[in-house]
Order: C-alpha cells, then structure tokens, then sequence
C-alpha cells in the first residue's frame, strides 16, 4: 500500500520549474518569491441578478464579502478575488475541506473546481515594482493600485491575476497567479527579470498539504 | 597613442584621470571618460572617418549630436557589431573599436570612389531610366551591382550574444530632453508631487547648458544645473533616465522609449540586458528636446573639417577638443559669433568670419576684437581639400573671392526645433515666417512643446517654458502646485539671423543630404521633371530617407525647390517626419521574445512524465506534446509509431490529452445556449450522456468540433479542439453576452484544471479497473458507449469518466485533477503493465483518426462545410443556429463541392502525401482538372499501407474509382482508389466492446 | 491605444480582441432570410469617423465590449459592457 | 521623350538640363469617357492599359493628393503568385508576367527583382497546406518548389534553426517572386499613360458622385464639377467612404498595416522571406535597407498610423525568426490604411450603379496586384465584361457564397 500511496503523490504546478535558493545577481535579493502550493480554488459564476445574494451567503458563511470591483478581500479561511463581471474566485487556504461549502453555493452560484488550474506565487521586496513593470502593462504605484487591488491581465504574453497585498518588512508586496500550463515560460521570464536584482526564492506548502 | 593633438589643457567635462584607450581602423588612440567617440577622434586629429553613399566622398565630423549624418561606424566586432553607429553619439569606453564603413581596399584609398568620376551620369533616379535591356540582365548583372554598392555598414548576422528588456512606466509627466527647458519643467511638475519620468538621449544631463558658456542668475549655469540636479534626484517621485531616447508618440499618451543601459561598456555586466524597450503611459508630456543645427549648402561643403558651429563649441567647451588649428566661421546669423568667441577664449585661431549679412559696426567690431577677418554679406563658395579641409572660397559682397586656408570651417544657418514627436500623431509643424524653421503646428492632445522645440530658442525662454509648462502638467492633474518661483535670469543672448539656403557660384558638388549624396542640382532636376510635392521629391531623390532621416536636410532640399518652383517654403510643403526619431535596435523592441520565449509554451501536467520515457515533443499551437516515444532500437519515427498504433489496437495504450479546451457550462438556460451553437440537437441528452458536437461560424463554414457531456440536468462540459480552444471561449462568450444575454448560461475555461489522458485498446477496462475507484462499475452495461460520469480514482481523488473514443477502439478519457495527472498515468502505467500498456503520441493518434475517418485540424480547415465532411446530416432542421442559413448558401450546397472520402494508393506499396491534388486519369495536370486534395495521410500498420483522407468532387458516390494524386512538388504521382474514410472497422463493432 | 474597460479599468489596447461594428443586429429565428443575414454578415458602413465597434477583454475579464472610437484619429469616447447595452435595449 | 541609356548619356553632357517633367500638371476638362478615381498604383496602373490596350485615352485619374501617395507609396514592395485558390491564382499570374515585361512596356525601370519568395513553414500541417498551395501552383502553371529544412538552411543560414520555439522545417519557395520598386512603379504608370494623353489631375478630390436616373454622369471635385461616360474607382483604403457617396455598402472594412524600414546595410539577405509562426515578413531593398512588415494593427482606422503592440510583435517575430538583427536598427515605421475585405480576396466588378466600377478590397496584397489589377480593371471599364482570371472577383459572391478565402478565416477581415 505504501508503494500505492506514493504512486497517487500530487505534483505541484511549480514541480520540476524552480528550486528553492537565490538566482540571478549575489548579495541582498531585491526580490523574494514565494512559490504557493496547496491552496484550494474555485470559480463561482452568479446566476443574472444574483450576485448580492450570492455574496450574502458567501459572507455568512465566511465572513468575507464577494468584491464587485477588481479587488481581493481577504477572510481567516478564503479569499474572495473578483475575476469578471459577477465572477469570482474563491480560495481556500487548504486545498481540502471546501467541498460542502462549494456545494451548498452552487445553489446560487455556477461552481467550477479550479484547484490544480493556477501555479501562484507571492513577490516582495525592494525592487519588486521594478521586476513586475518588465512585463505588466498595468500602473503598480501605490497611488493607482492600492492594497488588496487586483486585476486579470497578462504579462510576456501569458494571463495572470495579480494583486497586492499589505506591505510587508522588505516593501510592497504581490501575488501572481498563471495558468499552471504555462507556468514555465512565466518562469522564464520572472528569472530573467529579476536577475539583475537577485531573487530569493522559497516554497510555501504550509497552507496545504505537507 | 596618448598625444591628443587636438586636446585642451584643460576645462570641459572629460576626466583627464580616467584615460580611455579604443582603436578606430585598428590604430589605436586615447581619449577621456565623458568622451564621445567622436570627440576622442577630433581630439586626436582624425578628420577623415567615413565614405559616403553613393559617390564614395571622404566625409568627416559634420555635427555633435544625433542628426550627424556622415561620421557613421561600424562599431564592437564580431557578432556584436554595430554598422550605421553615429560616432557623435557613442559614449566613449574603454576597449571601444570602431571601423569605418563603406571603403574598400581602406578608408583613405577608397576604389568605388571612382564613382565621383562618373557621377555626372549618376543623377538622382538615373536608375529609373536605365538598366532596361536586356530584361534579364537586371537581376543577373546590374542588381547586384547595385546592391553591393549600395547600403552603408555591414550588420553582424550572428546572432546577437546581448539580452533585451522590455518595461512599462505610467507617470503624470513626461518631460522629453534634459537641457533648460526639460529641467525647469521636470522640477516645476516634480515639486508639485508629480510622478515624473525625465528622459535625455545623452549620457549627461544638461542639454545645451553642456556646451555653451552661459550664466544662470549671474552664475555659470553648471551651477544651477548642479543644483536642478540635486533638487530633482532628491524628489522620490522624479525618475531621471539618461541614455534613453523617447523615439515615438502613439495613441492615448504611450510614448516609445530606448534606454541603453549598458552600450557604453564593452558588453553588459552579468544580469543586465544591453537594451530595455519601454512604453511610458504619460497623462500629460512636455517636449523638451531643443533644436539641431542646419548646415549650408555650398560646392564642397561635405569635406571633412566642415561643422556646425554649435557642434564646434560642444566640442570646444564640452569636451575640451579644439577641431581646428585655423577656422574659418561661415555664419548667417548671430548665433555663430558665439562660437568664434568660444574658439578664441578656448586659445584658438578665427582667421576669418563670413557673415551672409550686410555690414554692421557692432559685428565689425566684435570681429577686430577677435582678430579675425571679417566679411559681411559675403558667402563660402567652396571648400578645399580631399581628405581633410585644406582651404575655402570666400565671396564677399563686392563679389570679389578670395581663397583663405584652414582646417576647420564652422558653419552657422539657424537651428530647426526638435518637433519630430509632434508630427507623429500626423500633425504638420507651421511655418514661422520671423523665426525662419517650422515650428510645431498641430500638436497631439496630452502634448506640450517648450523652449527651443517649441521655436523660442533662447535660454531665457527655455528656462521660463519650462517652469510654466511643468507648472500647467501638474495642475492637469490635479495636483496643487507651490506659488511659481521668478525665472532664473540668464546673460544676454542676441538672435539675428537671415538663413542662406545655398550659396551658387560655387564649383563642384553642394550637399543637400550628406548621407544619400543628394545635391542641390538633383533637387534642381526633380523640379524640372515634375516632382514638385514634398513627397515626390524625397521619394524621387532620396532626400531625408537616409539613417539620420533628413535632421540636416529636408529643410535645405525644401527651400531649394521653393526658389526653383517660385514659391515659398510653406506653399511647396512641409517636413514631417515618422517615428522613430532616431534609429532603434530591433533588439530592444522585441526584448525577451526570441528563442523558446518567443511565444510561451504550455506544458501537459504529464510532461515530466512523458520526457521520462523519452518522448520526442511536437509544437502544436501553443502546446508542446509528445509526438513518440522511440524505444531503444527504433532508429525511424515510422517504425515507432507503428508499434504504438498495434500496441493500441491489440492490447492498450494511453496518451496525454489534456491540451483539449474544456469549457464548463452551467445555466438554466445551458441546453439551449447548446442548441444555437451547435449544428446538432442537445435538449434531449441524458445526464451521464457525451455527444459529437460540431459548430460553424456565422458564414456557414466549420468552425471547431468536439464532445460535449452533460453532467447535470443544468451543466455541461464541452471539449473543443487544442488549436481552437481560445476562439470557441471567445466565440461562446460574443454568443452569449452579445447575441443572447437574455439566457442563463454561465461559462468558464476548466482547461487547465483537469489533466486529460485517453485509454484506448481493448485491454483499456481492464486497466482502467486497476485505477478507478472500485465502487464504479465499469462493465459495459453499467458504463458503455457515450457514458460520462464523475467517478474517483487512486481512493477518493475526484475525476470525471468519458467513454469517447478517437481511435474507435474500446476507449475512455479519464480526467483527474491536473496535480494527479502525473501520479495517474504512472498509475494507468502499473495497472495496464499486465496487458503491454504502451503510451502513444500524436502521431499514432491521427494514424488512429484517420483509420477511423475522423476529421481532424487538416479537414477543419476553415473552407469546408459540414456536407463537405460528410455530416451534413447532423444539421437540425428545427432549430435556429449560428450558420445555418450562410450554409444554405448556393455556393456551399453545390453537389460538386469537393466532399470527403478515403484514398488507398493501388500499388500498396506506394506512399501518399497529404496537400497532393486529385487529377482524373489520363488528363494534364492544368488547375481545370483539378478536382480536390488530400487532407491528411498516414500509414496503417493495420492495412499494411498508406491511406489517406480528403476531399474530392463527387465525394462518395466515386468510391471504386481510380485517380491520380498529383504532387508536383514533391515529384509524387500516385495512383489512388476512392473509398470509404473508415478503414478500419467500418461495424464500429470495436468502439462497443 | 488604452481602453477604459467598464470593468478592469484603462488597459492597453493589446489585452483586447478586436470583432468589427457593434450595431449589426442578427436576423434571429427560423424565419430570418439568407439575404438578410449575409448583410448581417458581410456588410459594412465602415465610417470614417465615430465608430461603434466590438471589442473582447480575452487578457481580462472577458467582457464584449461596445467602444465608440473615432477612426481618423483613434480617439475614444466611450466604453460600454456589449451584456448591458442589449438588456438595456431588450428592457 | 524615351528613356535609354543613351538619352542618360546625352543629358549627362548637356548637365541634365533637357529633361522634361515625367508627366503633365493639367486642368482639368469639363468631360471625359472615363474618370478614374483614384491616382495610385490601381488607378494608374488601369489608366495605362485602358490608353494602352483598349485605345481609350479620354481619361482623367484624379488624386486627392499626390500621384502615388497611397499604398502604392507604403507597402512592403513584394510582387509574388504563389495562391492556393483558382479564384485568385490565374489573376495573381497574369499580374507576374505583367511585371516581367513591365520595364519594356512602360519605358521606365521599376526595378522588378525577381529573386524569389520564400514562406517557411514550421509544422507538417503546415507543411501539407503548403504542398497543397505549391501544387496548386503548378496546376495554374505558377513555379513553385517545397524545400526541407537543409534547403533553407543553405539559402539562409542565420535564422534560427537551433534554438527557436518554432523550429523551421522548410519552405515554400516561389523563384519568380520577388520585389520592385514601390514608387517607381506608380511613377512609370503616371508617365505611360500620360505619354497616352491620359489627364493626370493632382490635388483633386472627389467629394460626391453625381447620380441621373440612376447612373453615375459625373464627380464633385475640389477643382469643380467632372463629367464621365464611365466612373471607376480605384481608392483602396478608402473605397467605403467613396461608395458611400454613391449610397453603396461593401463588405469591406478599412485597417491599418504598418511596414518597416532599417538603416542601409551591406547585402545581407537575397530573397524575400515570410515566417510562417508568427506574422513577418523581411527583404532587403536594392539601397540596403531591411524592408519589413507584419500582421495589421486589427481596428477599423483611416489614420496611416499604428501602435506599438504590432510594433513589438513584429519585432519579437523578427528576433525569432532571425536572432542577428538584435543589433541593426528600425530607421522608419508608418502606417498605410487597406480595404480588408470579408474574405480576403479582392473586388473588380460592376456595381448596383449603372456606369460606376468597383475595384477594391485588396486587404494587403494590391502591390503585387497591380499590374493584373489595372489590366483586368481596364478591361471590364472597355469591355463590360471581366476579364477571364478576374471572373471570380465579383461583388455578389458574399451572397451566393462564392467567397474567395485562401486563409479560411471566415468573415472576420481582421483575419484575413
């Protein structure tokens, strides 16, 4: 059995992409990645004309109410993150455990499983913003893209869903989610961005599983 | 090598600490840190640094800045070789090697200039009237001549060793140039608490602050740059980019910009790209970038030692150089005494001033004081000397002429405004009638221009547009800006001038456009031939179409053909000019998108898995998949994927495919959403229950195929093609939200969620018993053909259960979450190892497909119909659909449409090609005969020969017919038989098993 | 060129795809005539000057948005979601 | 007077001073059998041949600006006939061998370069949809060879073979394609037909079309009233605006398509060459300038003018595709505007409006059309009837579905 259980091992997103360590120049990094694994994700779609109700619930349930503007809220279980025009996405900080709570929302809300479908990572740092504007065609200045500011857009040709996060001791602070097939060539580009300032990189399986 | 003849003892902003050895020509020199390229040369004594386009003319230093259009090099070697480099605007380093370009044997023995002796007969567009006969000879002999004369340097080829950026920047304001005027703005904008961005294509800031002598508030005005300096880098959101030239203007306030971030190294340090692209999103702009001189146009003005007057006195007080031993001034204006002045405070020699204007006491004076002759309303008429200036003609106003030697001849004509960026939004600059240049006309929204770009060309007036202009930004804004400080009072600065187009008289050839060789006689030939509009004219004698794109010229060439047409300059045209403003490495713009990142590549969840086993990967669309897996041994792709087909067909295989588009659509409205899109019915599919779906595109065509299950009485899941994922969600999306928002139907791409791999075989239930979950049941009866259901694997994982096939074997797709795709193929591995499990790629799954006469991308090729393929019949009559009545068009209902059938070669043992074109037996390969095409082929290791698929008139009635699969260019003619596009269990008996 | 997505916001340009007019109305239903939907299809005012025109968010929200653009000079003045405009009419 | 080696030699002793202007500046008359609006490469190039070949020289082409302002003045310059369809193959034919015998028929050196044209192709799929156009080549009697991989190594050896995302594995190699001198051929044109007695009138636009039961008699212009037997229009880019004056929709859309100069460089690069994974096009001109283009900006735009989106697109392409033009640099961009039409082919036909012709839709292949284009154009306008390899260029093929779609784009012109 032992043999089978690590048969049916999950592979993360990031698996076989990037390592733990620091890569491009020496000395102090100006940029920490934090590479997220083990979060839970799902797209909830409200039904026309539902979408208060389906917030409603959503924040009796978790305290969080659904943001009706590119925005993240965040909540001590899951963080609602507006994704369109009464969507959103719904995560959890473990991948497992969401199940019924999906369930009684598709009542209200079309659900859809999106779990395995993202690699994420947290950027902080000093020279973040300089890394980001190598590819992001959106204005991350404090002043136009606030704390808990979020938005679909895409950087070296490739989707993402970005936001950002209350500053942390080394500066401003994002989160990037990309679609896990191309999670490679977003990596390339990261590297090759962030090597001028030396990026510490490190794996956070602490939400999920170990 | 360390003598720098022409160096000054001191002043200028060079670090005569920090000496820089470079060679040019393989000789080696030494210059200082704050150099450019050009200035080490000058101060070393080089005059002759390039040849010219067409007539091989020795050319020199003509200006200081970036409109020179002769001092052209071939700058670093090997594969970073730059050709066309300006050496006015090369940061010298150290280690630098330039070349000219250009010559052959050597810059100083050039052979093709020999061309100036023929050049009588090379007018401009002699070309157009000649080379005519015979035909053939134009490509084989006079074209090549042509081209390997022509062009200026040779680019490396190689490919380039340096990496490039892209970046995006927004600010409040953009301010364009870093002389007076930018600064002023910059800090009037920046201490409002505006966010800034300060671009100057020079690697130090200053402007023309940096060359000239002037004084700021009673003080040398590099103390109140020093101090603008201070004040803007201590404000933190003020971002200062030197070496960074803004090139273009485009819609909505997005400004192009080069930074050259490391081209004055050898190369660039570890990390650090040589070049960064940027587009700067600016709310509010302020052109800011001065003014380029003009030259005049005399016989001869083109020899080395001819320059402008202000480039000598950024030579002179920049870079401590003096040009010359000997200088003759030719001015038109008050603006060249400055640089007599300049010259002889420096300690140099003025021998003689030739000033185009009448006679005037204070000038006289000026000139005793300078010792220098004087020769009011006098005129250059020529210039001597071949490699190097050795003397000038002088006209005065008597018309008596004189011959004076010298070396260097300062030229003075008035300056042109910088406004490049204000005509590329179409707007055409004014002309100034008092000021003599174009001055910015119709300026884009967004956009203001100060100081001398704007035509207000003294420092007083740079300072003051500035501070107001930065001021203005700021409160567009909405900032609140701090009571305005008193303009900065500057020395008094005169500027007379009366601009000389062209001195006549002269012998020998006048230079209209230094870099294309154009004259003033062939502007004079293109009036007496009809091309009298601007465009005509540049277009016909080239003029302005060269690297510096008429900087120096288009003014001149205009002005000669007012005076040859009557006119005045305004009537006879304007000079606009097209982006970018200077040059710009293609390099920069692509930045990191060449090689593998030149387009992202998307990975299965099963690729890992896949290189494992030592698949060979394929490009498809986006997606990289595993084409084969060769085992050791197997040395043809042929030979591998015979085995995988028989592999398959006899026992089981399995094969990634996840790349699919999975589409999850959920809504009371979702059935009906279906019935639109599809040409086939949806309503009555059973919960559990897949279906073939197909869907055209409002014009009737095919647009995309694929199953779609339904998972619940209000939620379905549709698979699209891999290559037309993205346009079927934007096709259902414009369906939806712009054609029937009214419905309930809700929809998002699940595509990356769900890791997809295809168990096909008859062993494929037996395998997959050994991973699904043992509370399904699987039999037959339970889960047969079509069946779609939730089920779990490896224990409780969550998966969904397709028996669909494509390779019409017993077959099945398993979808798991994409973090177990790799842990359930290797699960899929152990439980089929007792049957052979062998994975398959994409190749034996379209020889599968086409076994099967399934269509596939070659068939879905955006020109046939769903009668062409054969599944007409699946067009619902009782509904409404997107395409149904554009397919009922007459073109697309026409019974000899070329319709799709199956081919099998007569001699088996002949290969087929898909693209050949079918030809009936015994007739002539002319597009007449042409009755159609091969879509795909492939050979069947079940049949023991090739078969292949396609389209051809008559369709299936023809099946038993022979014809010829005709294949030029392939040297293939092969004869075929119609037949059916099922080759292999036509009973389907298989699929059901 | 920078489009004020109703929804996302003031993004460039390239996050957006591009479909042509906006106020083509398709022949709907069994009883529409071929003829009138190929001039749905097919033909175009193609203005020089104020032009409604598609535009899909496929980098963003995913939104079909109707943008009034002048083509001679690419200005725009004004960006609507295609969802509301047509409830908006239907209501 | 005609051009020859021996009239250049003669002017060059006497200093140039006995040339005469290339083409008169004329008034224009009150009436003409055939007005041509539209003073490009398509409008002269029908001027031409209806002097040249049909004997009618009554004709005035008149030009909002300059002779030559529009595409002709703005494109890419390649000439080529390689089409997959039979619609459009025959036609793109007679254009090839027309500008085979262009130089001896107009007097005037357009420079016609045929040093070939070379489509890469970087998948077997597409491999087989170029065998399929390269052998439908030959069945229209056009040259066309399949190279592999090595082939195309040996011709171009710096592209990136090794290391690309797409990797090359051969091309479509069409050796009578090539190049011409973009300006020189609207030059040559003006001056044949003039040499003809066609009236060439400059600085003339069109503001209306004037309608007599029906029929077009005649043209609002900027320098007065014009009337005509015959009104043909040749305004590419602009056909929608000008039918519109006539109360006609097309199925035309107007884009912009930016092109792409370099600096002068030393020959490097002696064919045309199309990558076949992104949208790039690159050939060097006979005064070294890389002349490069790529995909259209996708937005309905009459403002000659892109943005940097296609921009770096185009570049990221050229990098791809050639990784050693890092260094060489972009000199000049601009923008042309370009009837695309519904399925990317053409339009030379009648119109619902008696004595008015349509010659339009040419997305962004008119260049290489040009000839063919003026050819067939001059002879429907003589004849009333089309041309035998334009017969497939009807305005009336939308509705009965005949549409010409080589790409299979559908009817979406920013496809096409």
């Amino acid at each position: 059995m032992a043999e089978t259980a690590r048969s049916w091992a999950p592979r993360s997103a990031w698996a076989g992409i990037a390592q733990a360590g620091q890569i491009g120049a020496a000395g102090a990094a100006g940029v920490t990645a934090t590479l997220l694994d083990g979060f839970g994700l799902a797209t909830l779609i409200a039904a026309p004309g539902g979408a208060a109700a389906l917030s409603q619930t959503v924040e009796a349930r978790l305290g969080i109410a659904l943001p009706t503007t590119p925005k993240i809220v965040p909540g001590a279980s899951h963080d609602a993150i507006w994704s369109g025009p009464d969507q959103w996405l719904l995560r959890a900080s473990t991948r497992e455990g969401s199940g019924s709570l999906l369930e009684s929302l598709s009542a209200q809300a079309a659900v859809s499983d999106q779990s395995d479908a993202r690699a994420a990572l947290r950027l902080s740092g000093p020279d973040v913003r300089d890394v980001l504007a190598k590819g992001v065609m959106l204005d991350l200045h404090p002043a136009a893209f606030a704390v808990g500011d979020a938005a679909l857009t895409s950087i070296a040709h490739i989707g993402v869903h970005l936001w950002r996060l209350a500053d942390g001791p080394d500066g401003s602070a994002f989160e990037i989610m990309v679609a896990r097939s191309m999670v490679g060539s977003f990596w390339s580009w990261f590297a090759a961005s962030a090597a001028e300032f030396g990026c510490q990189i490190s794996i956070d399986r602490s939400t999920g599983r170990g | 090598m360390s003598t720098q003849p022409f160096r000054l003892a001191s002043g200028g902003l060079i670090d005569r600490g920090h000496p820089l050895d470079f060679s040019f020509d393989g000789a080696s020199y030494r210059g200082y840190a704050g150099d450019t390229l050009a200035s080490a040369l000058l101060a070393n004594g080089v005059r002759l640094v390039g040849r010219s386009f067409k007539y091989h003319r020795p050319r020199g230093i003509l200006s200081a800045g970036p409109e020179e259009p002769n001092a052209l090099v071939e700058l670093r070697s090997g594969a970073r070789r730059e050709p066309n480099t300006r050496a006015t605007v090369v940061e010298l380093f150290g280690g630098l090697e330039a070349a000219s370009q250009n010559r052959w044997p050597s810059l100083a023995f050039d052979l093709l200039s020999i061309n100036g002796l023929i050049s009588p007969a090379l007018v401009a567009g002699f070309y157009y009237k000649t080379f005519m006969w015979p035909a053939s000879f134009w490509e084989k002999l006079y074209e090549p001549l042509i081209r390997r004369a022509a062009g200026l340097g040779r680019a490396a080829g190689a490919e380039d060793p340096d990496h490039y950026e892209k970046a995006f920047a927004f600010c409040d304001l953009l301010v364009i140039g870093g002389g007076p005027a930018g600064l002023s703005a910059a800090l009037a904008a920046g201490r409002s608490g505006a966010r800034v961005i300060l671009c100057d294509e020079d690697f130090r800031l200053g402007g023309r602050l940096l060359a000239e002598q002037r004084e700021i508030d009673g003080k040398p005005a590099s103390e109140w740059l020093a101090a603008t300096l201070a004040e803007l880098t201590s404000l933190p959101e003020v971002r200062i980019m030197p070496r960074t030239t803004v090139f273009g203007l485009y819609d909505h306030g997005i400004y192009g910009a080069v930074e050259r971030v490391a081209d004055h190294l050898p190369q660039p340090p570890a990390h650090q790209p040589r070049q960064r692209g940027w587009r700067i999103h600016a709310r509010r702009a302020i052109l800011a970038a001065g003014a380029l001189e003009r030259p005049i146009v005399f016989a001869g003005n083109d020899r080395p030692g001819v320059m402008l007057a202000g480039a000598v006195r950024s030579y002179v007080n920049r870079h401590g150089v003096l040009p010359g031993r000997e200088t003759v001034l030719f001015t038109a204006g008050d603006d060249g005494w400055t640089t007599a002045r300049d010259i002889a405070a420096a300690g140099g020699k003025v021998a003689a001033i030739v000033d185009s204007r009448p006679a005037d006491p204070v000038r006289k004076a000026l000139a005793d004081k300078l010792g220098a002759r004087l020769f009011a309303g006098g005129a250059v008429t020529g210039a001597r000397g071949g490699r190097q200036l050795s003397g000038v003609t002088i006209r005065d106003a008597s018309g008596a002429v004189s011959e004076l030697s010298c070396d260097l001849l300062a030229v003075s004509n008035g300056w042109n405004p910088t406004l490049h960026l204000t005509s590329h939004q179409n707007g055409k600059p004014a002309w100034d009638e008092s000021l003599q240049c174009f001055v910015p006309g119709t300026v884009p929204a967004g956009l203001t221009v100060a100081g001398s770009a704007a035509g207000r060309f003294t420092l007083a007036q740079a300072l003051e547009d500035g501070a107001r202009l930065g001021r203005d930004a700021a409160t567009e804004v909405g900032l609140t800006t701090l009571p305005a400080e008193p303009t900065p009072t500057t020395d008094p600065e005169t500027n007379g001038l009366s601009p000389v187009w062209r001195v006549s008289g002269g012998k020998g050839k006048a230079f209209v456009d230094y870099q294309n060789d154009v004259t003033d006689k062939d502007v004079e030939l293109a009036a007496r031939e009809g091309f009298r509009p601007v465009e005509h004219l540049k277009r016909y004698i080239t003029l302005g179409m060269a690297t510096d794109q008429g900087k120096t010229s288009n003014l001149s060439g205009l002005a000669i053909m007012a005076e040859q047409t009557g006119r005045t300059i305004p009537q006879t045209g304007t000079t606009t000019f097209r982006p970018p403003y200077t040059p710009v490495a293609i390099g920069a713009l692509a930045g990191h998108h060449r090689g593998k990142d030149f387009r992202p590549i998307r990975l299965a969840p099963t690729h890992d898995w896949s290189k494992e086993q030592g698949a060979i990967f394929v490009e498809s669309g986006p997606w990289l998949r595993a084409q084969y897996y060769p085992r050791s041994g197997e040395t043809d792709w042929l030979t591998t994927v015979n085995r995988e087909v028989k592999a398959v067909r006899a026992g089981v295989g399995l094969c990634d495919v996840s790349t699919l588009g999975k589409i999850d659509i959920q809504g009371a409205d979702a059935a009906e959403f279906l019935e639109r899109v599809y040409i086939n019915g949806w309503k009555a599919l059973p919960v559990g229950k897949a279906r073939y779906g197909l869907m055209l595109r409002e014009d009737g065509f095919v647009m995309d195929d694929g199953t779609t299950s339904r998972l619940g009485e209000t939620h379905f899941l549709m698979t699209t093609t891999t290559a037309n994922a993205g346009k079927v969600m934007q096709h259902l999306e414009f369906c939806h939200q712009v054609l029937w928002p009214e419905l309930d139907v809700r929809m998002v791409s699940v595509s990356e969620q769900w890791a997809q791999v295809a168990i096909a075989g008859p062993k494929a239930r037996e395998t997959l018993r050994g991973v699904v979950d043992r509370e399904h049941d699987l039999s037959n009866e339970a889960f047969p053909y079509l069946a779609a259901r939730a089920v779990t694997v490896g224990g409780g994982i969550p998966a969904r259960l397709f028996r669909i096939s494509f390779s019409g074997e017993l077959a099945y797709e398993l979808a798991v979450p994409a973090d177990y795709g790799d842990a359930t193929v290797r699960a899929l591995m152990q439980a089929g190892a007792p049957f052979g499990i062998t994975p398959y790629g994409t190749e034996a799954l379209g020889v599968m497909r086409i076994e099967k006469g399934h269509v596939a991308g070659n068939e879905l090729n955006g020109q046939t119909t769903a009668r062409d393929l054969g599944l007409g019949k699946m067009m619902s009559s009782k509904k409404d659909f997107v395409g149904r009545l554009m397919a009922g068009r007459q073109a697309l209902v026409e019974p000899d449409r070329p319709a799709f059938v199956g081919f099998k070669p007569v001699d088996p043992s002949q290969r087929l090609r898909a693209g050949a074109h079918f030809i009936d037996i015994g007739k002539p390969g002319v597009m007449e005969n042409d009755e159609g095409y091969m879509t795909s082929v492939a050979y069947s290791p079940h049949l023991d020969h090739w078969m292949g698929l396609g389209l051809i008139k008559g369709g299936a009635a023809r099946v038993g017919e022979r014809v010829r699969a005709y294949d030029p260019v392939r040297n293939g003619d092969v004869v075929v038989e119609i037949c059916s596009p099922v080759f292999v269990d036509p009973e389907g008996a298989r699929l059901h098993g | 060129m920078r489009i004020t997505c109703p929804h996302c916001g003031a993004r460039d340009a390239q996050e957006f795809s591009y479909l042509g007019a906006a106020d083509l109305q398709r022949p709907e239903g069994m009883a529409a005539s071929e003829a009138a939907m190929a001039d749905y299809v097919y033909q175009r005012d193609n203005p020089a000057g104020v032009h409604r025109e598609l535009w899909y968010h496929g980098a963003g929200c995913h939104a079909w948005l109707v943008v009034t653009r002048d083509t001679r000079n690419h200005a725009i003045t004004a960006v609507e979601p295609a969802k509301a405009r047509k409830a908006g009419a239907a209501a | 007077m005609r051009y020859s080696i021996f009239s250049l030699l003669s002017q060059t002793l006497r200093g140039h001073k006995g040339w005469t202007p290339a083409w008169r500046d004329p008034a224009p008359k009150p009436e003409y059998d055939v007005i041509i609006i539209g003073g490009g490469g398509h409008g002269l190039a029908t001027a031409h041949y209806l002097a040249s070949r049909h004997g009618i020289t009554n004709v005035a082409v008149l030009e909002k600006g300059y002779l030559g302002s529009g595409n002709v003045g703005r494109n890419t310059t390649i000439i080529r006939s390689n089409y997959l369809l039979p619609g459009n193959t025959p036609f793109y034919e007679l254009s090839m061998k027309l500008w085979e015998g262009l130089e001896q028929d107009l007097n005037y050196n357009a420079m016609v370069s045929q040093r070939g044209v070379l489509n890469l192709y970087h998948s077997d799929a597409q491999r087989d949809a170029f065998a399929r156009r390269g052998n439908a080549m030959r069945l229209a009697g056009v040259d066309a060879e399949l190279l592999g991989t090595e082939q195309v190594r040996a011709m171009l050896p710096y592209l990136d073979f090794d290391n690309a995302r797409f990797p090359i594995q051969g091309g479509l190699l069409q050796r009578r394609g090539g190049s011409a001198r973009h300006d020189a051929v609207a030059w040559g044109f003006a001056r044949a037909a003039d040499s003809r007695g066609v009236d060439m009138i400059q600085n003339c636009e069109v503001t209306g079309i004037t309608m007599s039961g029906g029929r077009a008699i005649g043209v609002e212009t900027s320098r007065g009233p014009i009337r005509a037997k015959k009104i043909a229009m040749a305004v590419a880019g602009n056909s929608s605006r000008v039918a519109a004056m006539a109360g006609m929709r097309l199925p035309i859309e107007t884009h912009v398509l930016q092109a792409f100069v370099s600096e002068g460089l030393k020959p490097l690069i002696d064919c045309v060459v199309t990558y076949g994974a992104g949208h790039f096009y690159i050939s060097q001109s006979d005064k070294g300038g890389l002349v490069f283009g790529g995909d259209i900006d996708g937005y309905n735009s009459y403002a000659q003018r892109g943005n940097l989106p296609v921009i770096e697109d185009v570049m990221e392409s050229a990098m791809a595709l050639w990784p050693g033009l890092g260094r060489v640099r972009m000199l000049r961009h601009w923008g042309g505007v370009m009837d695309m039409s519904m399925d990317g082919s053409p339009i030379i036909d009648t119109t619902p409006v008696d004595g008015l012709y349509l010659n339009a839709g040419w997305c962004y292949g008119g260049f290489k059309a040009t000839p063919a284009s003026g050819f067939c154009f001059a002879h429907l306008i003589a004849t009333g009837q089309p041309h035998e390899v334009a017969t497939a260029y009807r305005l009336d093929r939308f509705a009965t579905g005949r549409v010409i779609d080589e790409k299979g784009a559908g009817a979406q012109p920013n496809l096409h």
